[in-house]
């Protein structure tokens, strides 16, 4: 077994571990520290797939910006403890549960016969794709305008969010 | 070198799992954290798939993905503020508007 | 200037909806420059299709104006308008009762002004869209879009009982409108077996569809008469109409009247006739039976309304059983008369509810018994009412006689008919349509003024004049010199027809 | 000038315009009045100078179309505003605005102080056009336009005082009755039209009679056709069974009742058949319905005439035994004495209208001649005219009405039957017996009337009356039977009209003149008869009277009712039409069934859906389990 199929194997382990402690935490800021990790060890895998400029973007945007958002909100709102789940374990978590893993099941099956083949070393030009530069690039050039119209999508949700969240003058 | 197929799995755990939280959880930020969970999942299959295609493609839709994933965050939040100025809670069996 | 002429008619279509874009800018407190608006953006409408009117060239055969941007390449779907000497009187008719309607009910609305604005330049935008599109499924999509606009003009601009009537207008047509979305795939379908590609392209559907089966040809007709006949409305589809006349405000019966009946009369000469030959032989007589039995039906049924608006709804029944009967009387003379007796209907029709909408501002009711009179206090309205009606009841000189003589001469003489039972039940209609206005008219003005609230009724004032007057010009120039409107649909009939005596004849039953 | 005869329609188009737009503004009752009277007189002018003109031409060039601008053109159609200037036409032209003329200026002093003074002018004037378009047109369906043109004046007129109450109803109810009676008559025309236009192609005199006139007699569809144009003129011109209009008509006031329901639009049936006459050549079933009807008619209106005790009414009966005359003789072939009766009928018809209005005028608009009485001194003029014109319908020598109706008589005996000829006789006896029954207890009898001071009408009502009763007395010699060895001017004038007709016609040639000489004085003898009866029983022996109508309640009262004709009409057709209507097809038919089938398949609906809305539990979580479930089903679809 290499290095890079042990790394990936003990930061996979991290990020599921941590995901199944994010979904069963009844404290909701513990969810969140939880989805941190989840999302800093899944930088790191984004690297062993030659993606650096995304690993970055991953640490900056989602486990800086937008889990600070959660944290903040969640000690606005100084939410209770959810009460425990295994107290409210009816009939319905039961099904999802069930359902879930009939679709994981279901997909695995698929993916097992349709990639397990096929895909098994990286491309050649993984490395380039993944340089900030050949991604800047791109973007300013090929994908100029979906990127413009980012820009608007991020104004109208800060437009929306602030109406949204704002307490109505009196 | 590790497979593609080893990424795809690990997607569809970590999908499966916040597909899960989604189904159980009442609170809706926990909710919301989850949903995060599922579109991180997808970036990691994207990337996965751009990286062993040799397609810069994948890589794009994720920075686009994560522009999407912030904005809806920042809206998504509002409203969850919103409603819990008006309602005092945000478990969302009792945020049943939809009813009939 | 160039620009424009190139796409005039998508002008047309869309101008209504940029005024409704630039209107709902404006801060919803400015209600008269909201109004100004509107009716600045329907008058322009107006102007440019006057400006086509006059450039159309009735010498030219088939579609005039045409555009076609591609839209749904794989299907053969496209933005294709344009316009013949049928959809031309239509279409200038839409524009020019949409300013008038604005105009005539210009105080009658008082909540939610912006919103009614609005509406109505969306509505103008469907309507227009409908009588300019070339391609089945662009049709189909207009003819939904105004579905939208209207039902909010009924639900929320109208009387007590507007919830229900505006459902039951939506459901009714919506009943009629997805058999024919089915017909339209259906035909492109067979345009696919046919001639390898499927296509919503009504140019290349009419080469295609009268060679499909008999069956199949049957099929579609119903689906697409169905529709039609619900928007006509038809004896029996027609129960819909009264409730959304009577709810809906004064222009929007207008439009109702003016314009959204004559979609069914105008798709029935558009689509099921030529595109369904064989099926329209069939079918022919029993649809013009219903035709007769909705003229008599609907005369005998207003003569006996206690609401004047009620009354003026069913009158539409009846006249609109003459326009059908006309179309399915397939000579020159009777399609001719039905095209113009679409118009007329338009006018005087829509004068009428216009008519109805001022008296309702004045006293809030619209009961008959409620007046009487009136001519004394209020004789400038009761000269604009007198007249109207007797165009309604198709006076010589007046429009009405044109498009209902037309029509019943040719449908007696008509070969597709065969017999002239047809014409000499519908021409009862012309005695009993006299009985029911000139009674209600009677009941309404003359006789001694017994109401004291009745007293102090004004009458009609400049506005109201103004947008009267503007109707009459049409109805008398109709009556008089018809002949700038037939001039310019003569050869697109006359193509109809002369295409229909061929099948008749059974050039084309063999090639099948 | 014949190019010219557009003014004529033109000059009172302009007067209906300017008074009825501008009426209300003008005010002055002189400067409206006269407006409306100079545009009709201006349009005799015209028409006379036209018949100046044919004079001068030799009579087989005395037809002119002159075409003005296109109608309706559209397939096979094509219909023009065109005008048929020809013998006929212009006599026509001539009597309608001659005699409008003078109606118009005795308005002037009839409506004097009428609030609606500029809106019966404008009325008055719109009617004149449209009955010049009735008797100018070239087309029939030009025709129509002034057909139903003027009875639209003729609602308008009749409703004129639309708040004034009349006998059980109001004016209107009369106006609207006419105007719907008229258009059931309409319909057979415009049947007859189309029939006419599916047979020859055409709706233009030219075409239609050049084809017809190499027909065979007896032609079916030519039977039809002039069958259902005979339904048109019976509601136009009263006759039987439509006939229950004119009566009512009265309820306008006294002008319209002269020139509308006496003298001009009234005879628009008669102008119509002989205008066709070479159709009805063809048809001589049609042509004997017409003789029958039209004598039928003469007699029985006549007998309503006998006991009616308003002084318009029994005009109005007058007028319709009248007609019945003109159509007697537009059956039997006699088409020129037709159009002779009808414009002497014109003179002293309108003429004993106008003198009934200054009657009423004289006593407050009292109608009821049991109230009159003794006028004789207080309005000599009008007394020594209406006694001339009630002279001239009579037909006593020399006065107009003896050539005219005898010649329809004459004509009845030698072309048609004895028995048409006695009807006509009878009709006449009658004719001169209420004639001066009214003379009688207007003007003669003593006063009954009260405290009132009649007094003469002022010299613009009177004016008119002399010259009618000048015309009255004059007019027939114009038309003296060939008979008396002179020369008939009317018939020679009208010979190139009925040319193609009387050809098709077989005319009995041979009559002799003996005959002729003996029924004119059998029909002079009945009518002095009825005058002398008349006169006997209501000056000298009123008491009989009376006695009689006690003898004879059962007749008399029939006959008062107008034979209960219009409480049979509504009872077997307004009152169930208007049931069935109400109860069976809208609250039944349309409420319960149609709607019922709507509103019941909405409440399937609404009853299934109340069902399985539970399903909508508003658990987003539940909802997003279901989405699971659908994807799992598409999975298992794909893989």
């Amino acid at each position: 077994m290499s290095l890079q199929a042990l790394v990936f194997l003990v930061l996979s382990f991290i990020a599921i571990v941590s995901a199944i402690l994010m979904i069963t935490r009844a404290n909701p800021v513990k969810s969140a520290i939880f989805l941190i990790i989840n999302f800093l060890s899944l930088s790191i895998i984004y690297l062993t797939l030659n993606a650096q400029f995304i690993a970055i973007i991953q640490v900056l945007v989602y486990a800086g910006a937008i889990m600070v958002l959660f944290v903040f909100v969640i000690m606005l709102l100084n939410l209770q403890d959810e009460k425990k789940l295994s107290d409210k374990l009816d009939l319905r978590k039961v099904v999802a549960l069930l359902f879930v893993l009939l679709v994981f099941g279901r997909i695995a099956l698929g993916l097992g016969k349709s990639v397990s083949e096929r895909f098994l070393k990286q491309a050649e030009n993984s490395v380039e794709i993944g340089k900030v530069e050949f991604i800047g690039e791109k973007l300013f050039t090929n994908y100029i305008l979906p990127f413009e119209i980012t820009s608007l999508i991020l104004i109208v949700a800060i437009v929306g969010s602030i109406v949204l969240a704002k307490r109505k003058f009196e | 070198m590790i497979p593609l197929s080893w990424y795809l799995f690990l997607s569809l755990t970590l999908f499966t799992i916040g597909v899960l939280g989604v189904l159980i959880r009442r609170n809706a930020i926990v909710i919301f954290m989850c949903i995060e969970l599922m579109l991180n999942s997808v970036n990691l299959a994207l990337v996965g798939f751009s990286s062993y295609i040799g397609n810069e493609l994948g890589q794009m839709l994720v920075f686009f993905v994560m522009v999407v994933a912030a904005a809806e965050v920042a809206v998504g939040l509002a409203i969850v503020i919103a409603i819990f100025r008006n309602r005092l809670t945000v478990n969302i069996d009792e945020i049943n508007l939809l009813k009939w | 200037m160039e620009l424009l002429q190139k796409h005039i008619l998508t002008a047309i279509i869309f101008l209504p909806f940029v005024g409704a874009l630039v209107i709902s800018l404006i801060n919803s407190e400015r209600k008269n420059l909201i109004k100004f608006l509107g009716l600045l953006f329907s008058t322009l409408t107006f102007i440019i299709s006057v400006y086509v009117f006059i450039k159309y060239d009735p010498a030219k055969t088939g579609f005039q104006f045409v555009e076609k941007y591609p839209w749904i390449q794989s299907l053969d779907i496209s933005y294709k308008v344009g316009i013949d000497g049928i959809s031309l009187l239509l279409l200038v008719l839409t524009t020019f009762l949409t300013p008038v309607g604005l105009l005539a009910t210009w105080s009658s609305v008082d909540k939610r002004v912006k919103g009614y604005v609005i509406m109505f330049l969306l509505l103008e935008t469907g309507m227009n869209g409908v009588f300019c599109a070339l391609d089945t499924f662009l049709f189909y999509i207009f003819w939904e879009t105004m579905l939208i606009p209207m039902y909010f003009i009924i639900g929320i601009w109208g009387g007590e009982n507007r919830i229900y009537a505006a459902v039951k207008f939506v459901i009714y047509t919506m009943v009629g409108s997805l058999l024919m979305l089915v017909a339209i795939i259906a035909l492109g379908n067979f345009a696919s077996q046919m001639g390898g590609q499927f296509t919503g392209d009504l140019e290349k559907l009419y080469e295609v569809a009268p060679k499909v089966s008999l069956n199949a040809q049957i099929l579609m007709f119903l689906a697409f008469t169905l529709s039609f006949a619900i928007k006509v409305p038809l004896f029996p589809f027609h129960t819909w109409l009264p409730d959304a006349h009577v709810e809906a405000p004064t222009a929007g019966s207008v439009i109702l009247a003016g314009v959204l009946l004559k979609m069914g009369t105008y798709g029935i000469l558009r689509f099921s006739i030529p595109l369904f030959p064989e099926a329209t032989f069939i079918f022919l007589p029993y649809i013009a039976v219903l035709a007769v039995v909705g003229i008599i039906y609907g005369a005998l049924v207003s003569f006996v309304q206690p609401d004047l608006k009620k009354l003026v709804a069913y009158s539409s029944v009846s006249h609109l059983g003459f326009v059908v009967l006309g179309l399915m009387g397939l000579t020159i003379e009777s399609v001719q008369g039905g095209l113009i007796q679409m118009v007329n209907h338009g006018l005087s029709t829509g004068a009428l509810f216009m008519l109805v909408g001022m008296i309702y501002d004045r006293r809030h009711t619209r009961m008959i018994e409620e007046f009487g009179g009136l001519a004394r206090v209020t004789p400038v309205y009761a000269t604009f009412f007198m007249i109207v009606a007797l165009s309604s009841l198709g006076l010589p000189g007046l429009n009405g006689f044109v498009g209902e003589f037309l029509i019943l001469l040719g449908s007696f003489k008509s070969k597709f008919l065969g017999t002239t039972a047809f014409a000499i039940f519908a021409a009862t209609g012309v005695i009993l349509a006299a009985v029911y206005l000139l009674t209600a008219y009677q009941r309404i003005f003359f006789g001694k003024l017994t109401k004291t609230e009745n007293q102090s009724i004004k009458d009609l004032n400049l506005r109201e004049i103004v947008s009267l007057a503007l109707v009459l010009i049409f109805i008398v120039w109709i009556g008089i010199y018809p002949n700038t409107f037939l001039k310019k649909s003569e050869p697109s009939v006359k193509k109809v027809v002369e295409q229909m005596e061929k099948y008749r004849s059974g050039v084309f039953r063999a090639q099948r | 000038m014949h190019k010219y005869i557009g003014l004529a329609l033109i000059f009172p188009l302009i007067g209906f315009i300017v008074n009825g737009l501008f009426g209300w503004k003008i005010r002055k009752e002189k400067i409206i009045g006269w407006i409306g009277s100079l545009t009709v007189g201006a349009s005799f002018v015209v028409s006379f100078l036209v018949y100046i003109e044919l004079l001068g031409l030799p009579s087989y060039a005395r037809k002119f179309t002159v075409e003005y601008f296109s109608w309706i053109k559209t397939g096979g159609l094509d219909i023009s505003f065109s005008y048929l200037v020809d013998p006929l036409s212009v006599l026509m032209a001539m009597v309608v605005t001659g005699v409008g003329f003078l109606i118009h200026v005795y308005s002037i002093g009839y409506m004097h102080g009428d609030k609606g003074f500029a809106r019966f002018f404008a009325y008055l004037n719109l009617f004149i056009f449209m009955m010049l378009t009735l008797v100018l047109a070239d087309n029939y369906l030009l025709m129509f336009l002034g057909w139903e043109g003027v009875g639209l004046c003729s609602y308008l007129l009749i409703g004129f005082w639309y708040d004034k109450p009349f006998e059980k109803m109001t004016t209107s109810d009369a106006g609207r009755k006419a105007f719907i009676v008229n258009r059931i008559g309409d319909f057979g025309f415009l049947i007859g039209l189309f029939l006419m236009y599916k047979y020859f192609g055409s709706l233009n005199f030219n075409t239609v009679f050049s084809i017809a006139s190499k027909l065979q007699v007896g032609d079916s569809t030519v039977f039809w056709i002039t069958l259902l144009l005979f339904v048109g003129a019976t509601g136009k011109s009263a006759q039987i069974p439509l006939y229950v209009w004119l009566p009512d008509a009265m309820a306008g006031p006294t002008p319209v009742s002269a020139l509308i329901h006496a003298a001009t639009m009234v005879t628009a049936g008669v102008y119509m058949i002989a205008r066709s006459s070479v159709l009805y050549a063809l048809a001589p079933t049609t042509m004997e319905i017409v003789a029958v009807i039209g004598a039928l008619t003469a007699v029985y209106a006549a007998s309503m005439g006998l006991v009616q005790n308003g002084i318009k009414k029994v005009l109005a009966y007058s007028t319709i035994s009248q007609l019945g005359y003109m159509f007697l003789a537009m059956g039997v072939g006699a088409f020129s004495a037709g159009i002779f009766h009808l414009t002497t009928h014109a003179f002293f018809k309108a003429l004993l209208f106008l003198g009934a209005g200054a009657v009423m005028h004289a006593l407050d608009n009292e109608e009821d001649i049991q109230k009159m009485g003794g006028l004789k001194n207080y309005l000599p003029i009008t007394y020594k005219t209406f006694f001339i014109a009630s002279l001239a319908i009579a037909g006593i020598p020399p006065l107009s009405g003896f050539f005219s109706k005898d010649e329809i008589l004459w004509g009845a005996y030698s072309q048609g039957s004895f028995w048409l000829w006695l009807l006509g006789a009878i009709g006449a006896f009658m004719t001169a017996f209420y004639m001066f029954r009214l003379v009688a207890l207007v003007f003669e009898t003593p006063a009954r009337y009260g405290a009132k001071h009649p007094h003469e009408a002022p010299k613009v009502m009177t004016l008119p009356l002399v010259i009618l009763g000048f015309f009255s007395a004059v007019a027939g010699f114009i038309g003296i039977p060939e008979s008396f060895g002179l020369k008939n001017l009317f018939h020679h004038w009208l010979e190139p009209v009925f040319e193609d007709a009387n050809a098709k016609l077989i005319l009995e040639s041979a009559h002799s003149t003996t005959t002729e000489f003996i029924l004119m004085f059998i029909s002079v003898l009945i009518s002095a008869g009825g005058i002398l009866l008349a006169r006997y029983l209501y000056l000298e022996r009123i008491n009989v009277v009376a006695k009689l109508t006690q003898t004879f309640s059962g007749i008399y009262k029939l006959l008062y009712n107008k034979y209960y004709v219009d409480e049979i009409y509504d009872t077997i057709v307004v009152k169930p039409v208007k049931w069935g209507s109400e109860k069976l097809l809208w609250r039944f038919f349309d409420v319960k069934i149609i709607d019922g089938i709507v509103n019941g398949s909405a409440r399937v609906t609404s009853a299934v859906s109340s069902v399985i809305r539970f399903i909508q539990n508003g658990i987003v979580q539940f909802y997003a389990v279901v989405f699971l479930i659908g994807i799992l089903i598409i999975l298992w679809l794909i893989f």
